[in-house]
């Protein structure tokens, strides 16, 4: 069916960046940040109209469109802007604007200390943000998903940017773009290469025609494609070998750290892979790379992430930790799980990063956990939200994470993938064990830190003068942390899987999304569908052993993740001198890691000052001043000369002009008279 | 017939009157003669089922291009100038040239006339072939003006615009911002 | 068809003169409403002399008027300075001509097919309407500029330029009601506006087209040099504007041409924004009536502003009629135009 | 009916009066008139073609005609205003200078 509601949805957050750029300025804060909130729930509520509409449809039926004009047509080629709603991006839809509005509202409190300008311009960024990633998800055909994915990258520069005047922050927006484009290239590559195949843009279209063909043997031209898009997902979700832009990333405010580099953006790549599920499923190949990059990159960032010091980047590494195991799922094809590891990790991790914002917000700017401690009595309901979402993201029993990485742990496993398993099951020990070392360095222990720390000016919003102790987070940041936190609890409950006794409704949910479009072919599709099924754990695919299998491993991870937590709380809070002593023993190791494997520097010796050097000496010194520079100047010259013979013919009278004008027509005419 | 009588009286107007503004010496009259001769070619307009072009014709030309004409004449009340010493002796006013003209005005004039020779159907009536009812639609021309003619359109607007910058920058004093 | 072939001539002739007179006694009786409304509004009686409560005091003027002596400036241009307060009088008179001003109507049965109450029904109307007033401006500007007189000379100037700049939001304000109507005849777009919302709301485009009104409100009193608008004869700062240097009949016929003007803007607005002749419970054949009342009350409107809003200053005119009025109107015709295409299709 | 010729006939000597008054008058707001005078003759034949041709079109490039008239009028009133302001005069042939 189609409805003409969909358009709303970006639309909203659209309208709300156009009057806060025009006017915000001259807007209070409470009028700018208030409107940007309302238009996100206002948002959120068609979204929920729309998803409604959705549910109330028969299952292979549910599809929601709307063109809303005709984009280019060429030849024979058309593309239509359409935006489409299906189970899949319904659940994006209600992650982004519900999640995104929490955190406008929780902005709110948290940007307070900008001046009102800097308020609306970063409300109004938040707000296009929001426009371009609904686009991304609705997008029906690659170019409009393309669309999104460019917009949201711009958005994300402009807010990890947003205290531009500091250098730091300026050169992390720099580089997420730059890496970003690399991503975006070979995105486009792929585009152009599935163009090229099958003639059409529109996803449903190329996974009909996909369909119809037999899976790929080897590594052929479809594979190239698929991987040229994976390495487009991996520019945007932060996967080896792009991943370095995240961790910079966190120089943006807290709260876009939570909603673009935690919740919603950083996942669009998982979200194009699933949304192009069948396309991938006939590419084995690339999935194969899919699920390898995946398991290597969360096992990378989580050792990473184990002796970070930043609060934000420990954060950050372990949401590319976590995508690596969202990469992990589409790889081996168990998308369901991916898109529930998605959606639960957008609540936790949403959650943890507002927690540590509010922690920041507390300590005015400081975020070195080395500097924190003992802050449990003084910020409760940050500390509370805040163990709820760690214990979520480590995966203890009956919290969202659980559900979610363990679905896509027994997946990989089911697949047949049990190194892919062994290596996210370590991942998880890894987040257990560094989600622990977080918690405990912030909250337990003795307090380490000057109360108001004068850090905070260099971060933008150092508080003006304050009480000795820090302040727990105010009311409407409070809210946002409390539902989410409620949220990194209940959202697991939609996808009980089978071994529970739930029939893992998500996954019944989102199965049509990843089965070729029904309408073609009624047989493939079915055959597809039943494949897709299996993939994301329908019950009815589970057999006894299934069963098992899953009590078992969910049993073993259940273990890995208490079993994490409990050596994090036996360093860290027993023994912290263990944590010290292993440092020093494994001095290279650690040193290693605090360097982050020396990626960055790798990069910068290998790829961005060979390229600085071309620029600067063959592009700049010899194309731009020579060539280009030359021509500009010899046609200058070339025209002074020939202008002064041609001056000769200017004697300035305009009636002589008129006159050799009106030899010319009575030439002209007579010409065409005479033949 | 009424028709054919409505267009001998008009077009004579139109032909008179534009005759009579350039025989003028002065501007103002000129101009007032010329808004009587673009009426004339509303009525023609009218006489040939184009009521909306005539219309156009009266408020964008007479109405106001010719304000226009009439503020500027208003404006700066130009001296007659012909008989000043450097006019007389300008090279343009050479006995040669003005031969030349005229020479090239006959010829115009009778390659226009031998142009008219070769239009087909020369003779056949204007409204024989279609009825004015089409081409006096305005709806129809609105279609096809903002369809067919949608490019040309946008670029007219675009001169217009143009043209408004032009005019502002080039009438300004150098003083005033 | 036409079985009385004489009659039909002979009651559009009546029309034309039925129209021609009305015009005339409508400009006398706005004098003298001018006088007395602005008495009232100044705490005076106004004129009471002439006539029962000075009814006949128009009437005086114009005898007065008619027995001055014609004065005509030395160096004054002949032909013109006589042309032009005609050429305004004809303008003012013709524009009317294609105005409605009721519905159809058989006169009780007297004629076999209905005949339109207005003088000619063109399937362009409301261009002509604009055309014709457009032409209304060369009389002034003739006046000024032909009386050799700088006051005159200014005024005129200021004519010219102050109608070509409303011209242009007048045109755009009428051409939203034509998107709406989708015709340009003046009588379908009354006839659009016959019926209701909702059962009560009568459907005149005033209700669609609140902003547009304004604009076509204000732009018409700077197209009828009204004040606050009354440049071309500000008298505080030329003389008296463009007719400085006129007497008599001649300048009898310029405030003639301005109420008149002032009555065919008010029509036109009726006939556009108010419904015409339509009006909730007042049966078609008495539309006329209501047709009168909404013209009275407009032109009340016209002269309680002239009384209340002070003048203002050029450039503010200039300034407000190209930075505010104009952007306003295109803004209205644009929304107008979205609005027409997303509820036809 | 009018024989399509007719109108081309007064078009054509329309045309040739705009173009004398070009060539003849010494007063720029003078030529700029004639100037019209042609365009307007042109107008005249496209709207007779049209008729003749019984589509719109003519009607149509008479519209685009108008506003070139007027960008073209409001222009040359603009120069002519700038040009009398330095030169004190009228006269094409005053300005035969090319900068100052």
């Amino acid at each position: 069916m189609t409805s003409p509601l969909i358009a709303l949805i970006p639309l909203l957050p659209f309208a709300g960046f156009v009057v806060n750029a025009t006017m915000g300025k001259r807007l209070p804060k409470s009028v700018s940040g208030g409107l940007a909130s309302l238009v996100m729930l206002a948002s959120f509520a068609v979204a929920a109209t729309l998803v409604w509409q959705l549910a109330g449809l028969a299952p292979d039926g549910r599809l929601i469109t709307q063109t809303i004009y005709r984009w280019m047509s060429s030849g024979e080629f058309t593309l239509d802007v359409t935006l489409l709603v299906d189970p899949l991006s319904a659940v994006m839809l209600l992650v982004i604007t519900g999640i995104g509005s929490l955190i406008h509202i929780y902005s709110t409190a948290y940007m307070h200390d900008e001046v009102d300008s800097e308020f609306a311009r970063y409300f109004s960024y938040l707000n296009l943000f929001a426009a371009f990633m609904l686009v991304l998800v609705l997008g029906s055909s690659l170019p409009v998903l393309f669309v999104g994915w460019e917009g949201v990258g711009l958005c994300s520069y402009l807010l990890i940017g947003f205290w531009f005047k500091k250098k730091s922050a300026a050169d992390a927006g720099k580089k997420a773009f730059v890496v970003n484009r690399i991503g975006d290239y070979a995105f486009l590559l792929g585009m152009f290469a599935l163009f090229a195949m099958f003639g059409t843009l529109e996803m449903r279209g190329i996974a009909a025609a996909v369909a119809a063909q037999p899976v790929e043997a080897g590594f052929g031209v479809l594979s190239i494609a698929t991987l040229l898009l994976f390495v487009g997902a991996t520019g945007k979700s932060a996967q080896i070998p792009l991943y370095t832009w995240l961790p910079d990333a966190m120089e943006g405010p807290t709260p876009v750290s939570a909603l673009i580099h935690a919740a919603t953006m950083v996942t669009a790549g998982v979200y194009m892979i699933g949304r192009n599920a069948v396309l991938f499923s006939h590419t084995p190949e690339t999935l194969q790379i899919v699920a390898v990059v995946g398991a290597a990159t969360a096992l990378m960032a989580g050792t990473i992430g184990l002796v970070q010091n930043d609060i934000k980047r420990v954060l950050a590494y372990s949401t590319v930790s976590q995508l690596g195991l969202m990469f992990l799922a589409m790889g081996v094809g168990a998308y369901g799980a991916g898109i529930f590891h998605l959606y639960t990790h957008a609540f936790f991790k949403a959650c943890l990063f507002l927690g540590s914002g509010a922690v920041i917000h507390a300590l005015h700017g400081e975020q070195d956990i080395r500097n924190m401690g003992g802050l449990k009595k003084y910020l409760p309901i940050t500390y509370w939200t805040f163990v709820i979402g760690s214990l979520a993201l480590a995966g203890f029993p009956f919290l969202a994470g659980f559900f979610s990485k363990d679905e896509l742990l027994f997946e990989a496993f089911a697949g047949g993938h049990q190194i892919l398993w062994a290596v996210g099951a370590l991942a998880s020990l890894l987040t257990a064990i560094y989600m622990g070392r977080l918690v405990f360095l912030t909250f337990h222990g003795e307090r380490r830190h000057d109360a108001p720390a004068a850090h905070g000016a260099g971060h933008g919003h150092g508080h003006g003068a304050h009480g000795g102790h820090p302040h727990d987070a105010p009311p409407a940041m409070a809210l946002a942390l409390i539902v989410l936190a409620i949220g990194s609890v209940a959202a697991g409950y939609v996808g009980i899987p089978a071994a529970l006794g739930g029939h893992n409704a998500l996954g019944a949910w989102l199965a049509p999304s990843f089965a070729p479009p029904v309408a073609e072919g009624a047989a493939v599709a079915g055959a597809e569908a039943a494949g897709a099924a299996e993939g994301a754990g329908e019950a009815e695919a589970h057999d006894e052993e299934h069963i098992a299998l899953e009590r078992t491993l969910m049993g073993v991870s259940s273990a890995i993740a208490i079993g994490g937590l409990l050596v994090a709380a036996f360093i860290w809070l027993q023994r912290r001198e263990i944590a010290a002593n292993m440092a020093r023993s494994f001095a290279p190791i650690h040193r290693l890691l605090l360097n982050k494997y020396y990626v960055d520097e790798l990069y910068d010796a290998t790829i961005v000052q060979p390229v600085q050097a071309v620029s600067r000496e063959a592009l700049w010194r010899g194309v731009d001043v020579g060539v280009i520079d030359g021509a500009v100047n010899g046609v200058g010259a070339i025209v002074g000369a020939s202008s002064g013979v041609l001056r000769r013919l200017q004697t300035g009278s305009v009636r002589a002009y008129a006159g050799s004008l009106f030899i010319g027509v009575v030439l002209m005419l007579g010409y065409y008279l005479w033949r | 017939m009424p028709e054919s009588v409505l267009f001998y009286v008009l077009s004579g107007l139109a032909v008179a009157a534009s005759a009579l503004v350039i025989g003028q010496r002065n501007p103002m009259y000129s101009v007032l003669l010329l808004i009587v001769s673009f009426a004339a070619l509303a009525g023609l307009y009218i006489v040939l089922d184009a009521p909306f072009v005539a219309m156009a014709q009266m408020i964008i030309y007479a109405g106001a291009i010719m304000v226009l004409f009439l503020f500027v004449v208003m404006l700066l009340n130009a001296p007659q100038e012909d008989g000043a010493e450097w006019d007389r002796t300008h090279p343009l006013r050479r006995p040669g040239v003005a031969r030349i003209g005229i020479l090239l005005a006959v010829v115009l004039v009778a390659e226009l006339g031998w142009a008219l020779t070769k239009v087909v159907a020369l003779d056949t009536p204007v409204g024989a072939r279609a009825d004015g009812a089409l081409v006096g639609s305005v709806r129809e021309l609105g279609k096809v003006l903002f369809t067919d003619y949608a490019f040309a359109f946008e670029a007219t607007s675009l001169l217009i615009l143009v043209a408004m910058v032009g005019a502002v920058v080039l009438a300004r004093k150098d003083g005033d911002a | 068809m036409d079985s009385q072939p004489l009659l039909r001539p002979a009651v559009v002739g009546l029309m034309i003169f039925i129209v021609f007179n009305a015009l005339i006694i409508a400009s006398a009786i706005l004098v003298y409403a001018e006088r007395k409304v602005m008495g009232f509004m100044q705490q005076r009686h106004g004129p009471y002399l002439v006539g029962p409560y000075g009814m006949m005091q128009p009437f005086a003027d114009i005898l007065k008027l008619l027995f001055k002596e014609e004065l005509r400036p030395k160096g004054a241009d002949k032909w013109l300075f006589t042309l032009a307060p005609v050429l305004a009088v004809v303008a003012a008179f013709a524009a009317f001509a294609t105005v409605p001003f009721g519905a159809e109507t058989t006169l009780f049965g007297l004629l076999d097919q209905p005949m339109k109450l207005g003088v000619a029904d063109v399937n362009v109307g409301v261009l002509v309407v604009f055309a014709v007033t457009s032409m209304g401006v060369y009389g002034i500007v003739l006046a000024g500029w032909s009386s050799n007189s700088k006051y005159a000379l200014f005024g005129g100037l200021r004519a010219s330029a102050q109608m070509i700049s409303y011209e242009l939001s007048y045109a755009t304000a009428i051409a939203a009601v034509i998107l709406l109507a989708g015709s340009m005849s003046v009588r379908e777009v009354v006839d659009a506006q016959s019926g209701y919302w909702l059962g009560f709301i009568p459907k005149w485009y005033i209700f669609l087209q609140p902003l547009g009104f304004m604009i076509y409100a204000i732009a018409g009193v700077a197209e009828t040099n009204r004040a606050p608008f009354d440049f071309p004869e500000a008298e505080q700062e030329l003389v008296a504007g463009f007719n400085t240097e006129y007497s008599s009949v001649r300048f009898a016929l310029f405030p003639q041409a301005e109420y008149i003007n002032m009555v065919t803007m008010s029509a036109v607005a009726t006939d556009l924004y108010l419904g015409g002749w339509h009006f909730p419970f007042v049966p078609e054949y008495l539309g006329w009536l209501a047709f009168l009342a909404k013209v009275s009350f407009i032109l009340f409107v016209y002269i309680w502003m002239r009384w209340t809003v002070p003048r203002y200053r050029y450039d503010q005119l200039m300034k407000f009629g190209w930075k505010y009025l104009f952007p306003a109107s295109v803004i209205n015709l644009l929304v107008t135009a979205a609005m027409v295409l997303y509820f036809n299709a | 009916m009018i024989p399509l010729s007719h109108y081309l006939i007064v078009s054509a000597i329309l045309f040739a009066i705009g173009t004398a008054g070009v060539f003849l008058r010494k007063n720029l707001i003078t030529i700029l008139l004639s100037v019209e005078i042609m365009l307007n003759a042109v107008n005249l034949s496209f709207v007779a073609f049209g008729r003749f041709a019984g589509t719109v079109d003519g009607q149509i490039i008479t519209f685009f005609v108008m506003t070139v008239a007027a960008a073209e009028a409001a222009v040359g009133l603009a120069l002519v205003i700038a040009l009398f302001r330095t030169r004190e005069s009228l006269n094409p042939d005053a300005f035969t200078t090319l900068k100052w």
